[in-house]
């Protein structure tokens, strides 16, 4: 069932058992009250460990969390570490030298101010400074973290972002590859990186990825046609 | 401006790269002008202006004051700019004395003020102690590029649909009529002037730009945010429909060809053809709308009335 | 590693001077004080502090002083105190349909009420803090809330302010002499009335409103300050120079010329003044009282000595009259009014910021509000 | 205002000049050679304002400072005596003073070669000792003076004219009288090209005349680059002969 | 009332809020980078603009501006966000009063709009604000949103904002009342109870208006 939670409104858990809280949910540090403090769909879900509940909803400012995928744009760097923007305005994050692979003090990234990255949070308090990195720290490689070279990078919804990169389900990306080669690499922070061929299809992938964020699933599909051909006929 | 939007590298190149191959990231061509929506509010003078996703507000109002002393024959225009972090947060509150904000509302100023776009000796009541001072408040609240022509077009819009309260004159004694006893009058326009901004970009290194013979330089009409943030130079020039420059600014930024320049200044004119019409077209069909609202006001009226 | 280092450290609480805690902490303070019964400036609960009020301390207008204040006062409550000076301003009336018998007429007689027929006074709050700066937010926000207050206390009719200017003429023997058009005699009658202008003049009125030794909010020190100068305001008479309305410019610009007249000067007569008409019952005053909750938790001594003592209740209690630095910080629920003793109401104004705001604490404010205009009115 | 005859059917304009005469121009540089790293004074007709440029050097302000490449700075100062009645007001921070200053950076931000300068700040002050007309043109020509004094590299000279336009003549360099008569376009341009670093027109130009004018304005800042070269060489002469001598 | 969420691009939340002869738009942007002196070492940084209809802004809009920021400070999760900044942007499009006298309108609708713009923002708040305008007029009748003829004849002038709880419906405070004009007591508590009323029956449309952006954002 669909509930519509609005903030201030009582969450349907049971506070006798272990409640883990998701996003749109808040322990109020003085008060101890569980509230939900976003607008949108409860969503609870009773496991062995207890409940998780979560608000859905979507945004635009990224906040960062531990594990999340984000796409950084270099914007400074210092004696130890590169600065990184995750989203014009925000706070940056701080991006090691040592957060690569193979990295030692001898053997330092190469990254230019401009350049843009793919990483992984790795630390997000609150009241510090979040870190990224561009390894995985499990096996020592890159798994597919570092510089993103050319392409070009757009900005989305969170939600969406989300979409694409966590719903196996959604079409998107499927339906893309029917129409060029791509590259991509989404960050949840709602900046997506695509590269392709040439310069035609990246404009229509660019296109085709913002109008599908503004509407249904079931209208992706006539949408990248549409696009597609658009700029097919510019060309003649 | 407070802190700048980042744009990646890759993404600068992709752009400029796009260019050289003669596309736009909305898919426009060079020379097209964005779609220009007006909406007028309940009052006079409220206009609403939207090109994209650009959209400046203007208000404008009056009030009876003193006029300068140096003209007694002349009423007050002001029109005033302030941007607030509504339209970006790269924007500052209060302060606009940036480079960029003091050009808008330069530009702006020269363009409708400057310009005798409206008729001030129009709007002197008693010389030398009476006059209207008429302001333009623009409010920039989405900021998508395109801030000059689109506050030029809100303006003059605003100007023009704006209509001030009747007066009678007993030598020294004004009464204002309030606007449901009589029939406001509207402003003196004396001609209508609209901007239109071209961006350059160079898709060759600087030296090629200045000594080179090639003018291989990129001219596109009405940027957008993102393609306002990577341009090397700006020209705006402001015409009105008699075939007059009223201004042109080409503040510094990349060197471009005389001639380059005049074909830019033509391209203008048929697009600012285009939006005068457009202009006077919408007020007319709003006036048009308020009559038939008014009539039906009245007739209710007189209808409880017997 | 050093032996020595690793030596356990004994750990000593440690104690801090109130006026210390104080700065450090204001809400621990705050609430140390409120557990023991009283607030840190050691006032009870309800208990304001007392208002002192000189009058006419200040010079004013007149032919011995070049000043042009007409109204003042100081007022000085606890270590805070507020000197308001009321100046005033002739202007020419550009609200042209704001006749007062015009809008009798147009509105009927039971538009007493219309707040158009009202004035107000321009304050400018000056809060010393021993350095230049631009205004701070709290000095523009008192101000305008002044400003507010008295425009819908409708303390001040317009018509009180309106300027009936008299004229001075001189005559034949180079005797000057100034008539105004309420005393004058049948023969000034026929001389006043060519001067009868088309203009209308009137007062305004700005208040420099200064306070000094800043310890907690201001606006109530400062409205009451301000309703004191208001009381004592004397308005000179206003004449026009019989010489100068006679006198014409010519104007040319583009060819264009025109004549403007009526250039005249208005001046004031130091030596007549008469009282401002208020709406007497109008006048009242201000009084801010604070919501909070004790918490028991951060009092001195539960821990130690009662420890049976059952768990006490959070209790919320009504403070009156916020002071000091601790009590600013602490307190979010905030109730200010401006009343009379009659207990009508001008102005109420609730934030509840933090403890909840309930029926009975707004009703205890009332009352306790109705006992201070009490207090303050015995005193103009 | 009496109607002045700003351009008799002789040909001739109040000064006496034709509509394709420059004023006098008379410049020199190395003015001040003990109060900045580059300097230069002017005199084009009654215009008289000299330019200091101080740098390349380190910012004073950790916000100016720029990994890639220098940040320029103008300032622009406009004395209240350099107008026939001394204003009242200072002019520092009126906008159009704000704008001309803009106006010059970004002219000079693309033809000075910044990016060889990275982290450092480099500073152009200007003082206007008198005016009359044509300004901005003016501060342009000093500023390009000054900068080769303080050898700072850049791809050409930016030369300044305004130019007129008096119903359908245009007039080359105008003077403040004939400023206020008529609509006037300020271009500045770039070396001996045709390309234009600054335009700035201000008042009602037929569209159809614009060419003309410009066709004008660039002919006579070709010219003033000419008297800027000659001054620079003259000066370099000078200046190779007094360190023969040692 | 109409509201319309979403209505600027550049900015994380806004709204477009129109109720009667108010016209409100409100942008929010945040968490974001505060400049060094607006820094808050525990908690988010509120910065409120409010821009009138017409004119430059005076000591009354920030008068506006420090209201707006009495009444949301308790609303949001301040400690959430610590040295953070969230800018509160609020443009007056229509102010339906005449300004020089009132501003209880405004004070509503920027009230209103901002909490929209929180919403659709996704800051992290703990109730939702609703606020009522109302006036008293001479014969001792409640008008809620009173035009500004009505304005001008009354008697006195309110400005309420509920918090509300637990499906909205439960009144968790009152964040504001600013009452001008002459009234007692007695009037006053009516005007609260009134105005609870309305606050309680408006709520509804917020939660419509909430219901119907949420379904938008996530394609339901």
């Amino acid at each position: 069932m669909l509930r519509l939670i609005v903030p201030g409104d009582k969450l349907d858990i049971d506070l006798t058992k272990n409640v883990s809280l998701g996003p749109g949910v808040y322990c109020d540090p003085r008060t101890q009250i569980i509230q939900p403090v976003n607008a949108g769909i409860e969503n609870i879900q009773v496991g062995k460990r207890g409940q998780i509940v979560h608000i859905d909803y979507d945004s635009k400012r990224y906040v960062p969390a531990v594990g999340d995928f984000v796409v950084g744009i270099i914007t400074g760097a210092f004696a130890d570490s590169y600065r990184v923007s995750l989203a014009s305005f925000s706070s940056p994050v701080s991006l090691s030298y040592m957060a690569f692979p193979n990295a030692s003090k001898k053997n330092r990234p190469t990254l230019k101010i401009g350049d843009l990255v793919y990483a992984r949070v790795c630390t997000a308090e609150k009241e510090l400074e979040a870190e990224i990195e561009c390894v995985d720290s499990t096996t020592g490689q890159s798994s597919g973290f570092g510089l993103l070279e050319g392409g070009m990078v757009m900005d989305v919804s969170l939600k969406f972002a989300r979409n694409l990169l966590f719903d196996e389900k959604f079409p998107l990306l499927r339906l893309l590859s029917q129409h060029c080669k791509f590259e991509i690499a989404i960050g949840v922070n709602g900046k997506i990186w695509i590269k392709t061929e040439d310069t035609k299809d990246t404009l229509a992938c660019y296109k085709s990825i913002l109008d599908c964020a503004k509407h249904p699933v079931n209208e992706h599909a006539s949408i990248l046609k549409r696009n597609f051909k658009a700029l097919l006929n510019a060309i003649e | 401006m407070a802190k700048d939007i980042e744009i990646s590298t890759a993404e600068a190149q992709f752009i400029v790269g796009a260019l050289k191959e003669r596309y736009r990231l909305d898919g426009r061509s060079f020379d097209e002008f964005r779609e220009v929506k007006i909406k007028f509010g309940n009052e006079y003078g409220d206009v609403m202006v939207e090109m994209g996703e650009t959209k400046v507000h203007v208000r404008i109002s009056c009030q009876v004051t003193q006029p300068y002393e140096d003209r007694p024959f002349e009423g007050l225009f002001l029109i005033s700019t302030e941007s607030t972090p509504m339209a970006g947060p790269q924007f500052e509150n209060g302060t606009n004395t940036s480079g960029d904000e003091v050009l808008i509302s330069r530009i702006i100023e020269k363009a409708i003020r400057r310009s005798g776009a409206l008729d001030v000796e129009g709007l002197c009541i008693v010389a030398g102690s009476k006059c209207w001072a008429v302001r333009a408040n623009v409010h920039f609240l989405n900021c998508d590029g395109g801030f000059i022509d689109a506050s030029c077009i809100a303006v003059i819009a605003g100007l023009m649909h704006f209509k001030k309260p009747d007066i009678t004159v007993h030598g020294e004694k004004v009464i204002v009529h309030p606007l449901d006893e009589r029939e406001p009058v509207p402003l003196g326009i004396l001609h209508i002037p609209i901007c239109v901004t071209f961006s350059f970009f160079n898709p060759q290194d600087t030296e090629e730009n200045i000594k080179g013979e090639s003018n291989q330089e990129i001219a596109i009409i009405d940027a957008t945010l993102k393609e306002e943030l990577l341009r090397d130079g700006v020209l705006t020039v402001t015409l009105n429909k008699n075939r007059e420059v009223v201004q042109v600014s080409k503040a510094g930024g990349l060197p471009m060809d005389a001639l380059q320049l005049m074909e830019c200044c033509h391209k203008a004119y048929s697009i600012i053809e285009r939006i005068t019409d457009q202009i006077i077209n919408q007020i007319k069909e709003d006036y048009k709308e308020r009559e038939k609202y008014k009539a039906l006001l009245s007739s209710e009226n007189a209808r409880d009335a017997s | 590693m050093n032996y020595m280092e690793a030596e356990t450290v004994e750990v000593q609480p440690i104690t801090l001077q109130p006026e210390v805690l104080a700065r450090i902490s204001p809400e621990l303070s705050f609430q140390r004080h409120l557990s023991l019964g009283f607030r840190p400036s050691l006032r009870g609960f309800e208990e304001f502090r007392d208002v002192e009020l000189e009058k006419d301390s200040l010079s004013r207008y007149s032919t011995h002083s070049d000043n042009n204040v007409i109204g003042s006062s100081v007022v000085r409550s606890g270590d805070m105190f507020c000197i308001t000076k009321i100046t005033g301003g002739i202007i020419e009336d550009f609200e042209v349909n704001a006749d007062d018998d015009f809008l009798t007429k147009a509105l009927g007689e039971n538009s007493k009420n219309d707040i158009s027929r009202y004035a107000s006074v321009h304050p400018v709050v000056e809060v010393e803090r021993g350095r230049m700066g631009a205004c701070t937010d709290e000095e523009m926000t008192v101000s305008q809330k002044l400003y507010d207050g008295v425009l819908h206390s409708r303390l001040i009719p317009k018509k009180s302010l309106a300027v009936n200017p008299g004229i001075r003429t001189t005559d034949e023997n180079g005797e000057i002499r100034v008539i105004y058009p309420d005393e004058q005699s049948k023969e000034d009658n026929i001389l006043t009335r060519d001067f009868q202008s088309n203009k209308k003049w009137s007062y305004v009125l700005y208040a420099k409103i200064q306070v000094f030794s800043r310890t907690g909010p201001v606006f109530d020190l400062c409205w009451n300050s301000l309703i004191y100068a208001i009381r004592s305001v004397k308005l000179p008479r206003a004449f026009i120079d019989e010489r100068a309305v006679d006198l014409k410019m010519t104007v040319r610009t583009k060819g264009r010329s025109a004549t403007i007249k009526e250039t005249y000067d208005i001046l004031c007569d130091p030596e007549m003044c008469s009282p401002l008409e208020l709406n007497e019952e109008n006048i009242s005053f201000a009084s801010n009282y604070g919501i909070t909750d004790i918490d028991f938790e951060a009092s001195l001594d539960v821990d130690e000595e009662d420890e049976n003592m059952e768990v006490m209740e959070p209790k919320t209690v009504l403070i009156a009259d916020i002071d000091t630095e601790s009590e600013e910080t602490s307190i979010k629920s905030i109730i200010s009014i401006i009343g009379n003793e009659r207990g009508n109401l001008k102005h109420v104004s609730v934030i509840g910021g933090g403890s909840k705001v309930t029926p009975d604490m707004i009703k205890r404010a009332l009352l306790l509000s109705k006992e201070r205009a009490k207090d303050l009115s015995t005193k103009i | 205002m009496s109607r002045l005859e700003i351009y008799s059917p002789e040909g001739l304009r109040l000064d006496g000049r034709r509509w394709n005469e420059l004023r006098k121009f008379d410049a020199s540089i190395n003015t001040h050679a003990h109060l900045s790293d580059g300097s230069s004074y002017l005199e084009q007709g009654n215009n008289k304002i000299f330019t200091l440029v101080k740098g390349p050097r380190e910012p004073s302000q950790r916000s100016q400072l720029d990994q890639s490449k220098a940040t320029l700075n103008v300032t622009v100062n406009i004395t209240r005596f350099s107008k026939f009645e001394r204003s009242k007001a200072s002019h520092k921070n009126e906008r159009r003073t704000l704008e001309i200053q803009t106006s010059l950076v970004r002219t000079f931000e693309k033809n000075l070669m910044l990016q060889n300068y990275p982290r450092t700040v480099i500073d152009i002050e200007i003082h206007v000792l008198q005016q009359d007309g044509g300004l901005v043109g003016s501060l342009i020509n000093g500023i390009t003076l000054a900068c080769i004094d303080a050898g700072i590299a850049m791809y050409d000279y930016i030369s300044g004219v305004s130019v007129g336009l008096y119903d359908t003549v245009p007039l080359l360099d105008i003077n403040s009288l004939e400023e206020n008569a008529m609509s006037c376009a300020t271009l500045g341009v770039v070396g001996k090209t045709e390309k234009l670093s600054l335009l700035l027109v201000e008042d009602k130009i037929p569209l159809d005349r614009l060419e003309n004018v410009l066709a004008i304005g660039i002919a006579g800042a070709h010219r003033i680059r000419d008297l800027m070269d000659q001054e620079l060489r003259r000066h370099a002469q000078k200046r190779i002969a007094n360190s023969s001598k040692k | 009332m109409q509201v319309q969420t979403g209505y600027l691009n550049k900015v994380d939340g806004s709204s477009h809020y129109e109720n009667k002869s108010v016209k409100v738009i409100c942008s929010v942007t945040g968490p974001i980078e505060p400049k060094a002196r607006q820094e808050l070492p525990t908690q988010l940084a509120l910065e409120v603009t409010v821009r009138p209809a017409i004119g430059v802004p005076t000591t009354r809009e920030i008068t506006l501006q420090d209201k707006i920021r009495g009444v949301i400070s308790p609303i949001i999760c301040r400690y959430k966000y610590p040295r953070q900044l969230c800018q509160i942007t609020l443009q007056i499009l229509e102010s339906g009063e005449e300004e020089t006298l009132f501003n209880v309108k405004e004070l509503i609708g920027c009230i209103n709009s901002t909490v929209f713009a929180l919403i659709d923002a996704a800051i992290a708040i703990n109730s939702i604000a609703v606020g009522v305008s109302m006036a008293v007029m001479g014969d001792g009748t409640f008008i809620v949103d009173p035009s500004n003829e009505q304005l001008k004849k009354s008697v006195s002038t309110h400005a309420l904002v509920f918090q509300l709880v637990d499906g909205s419906k439960v009144v968790e405070n009152v964040l504001l009342l600013d009452s001008f004009g002459n009234f007692d007591e007695s009037t006053l508590f009516e005007v609260l109870e009134y105005g609870e009323k309305h606050a309680l029956s408006l709520a509804k449309d917020f939660r419509k208006t909430i219901e119907t952006k949420i379904k938008k954002d996530l394609f339901m």
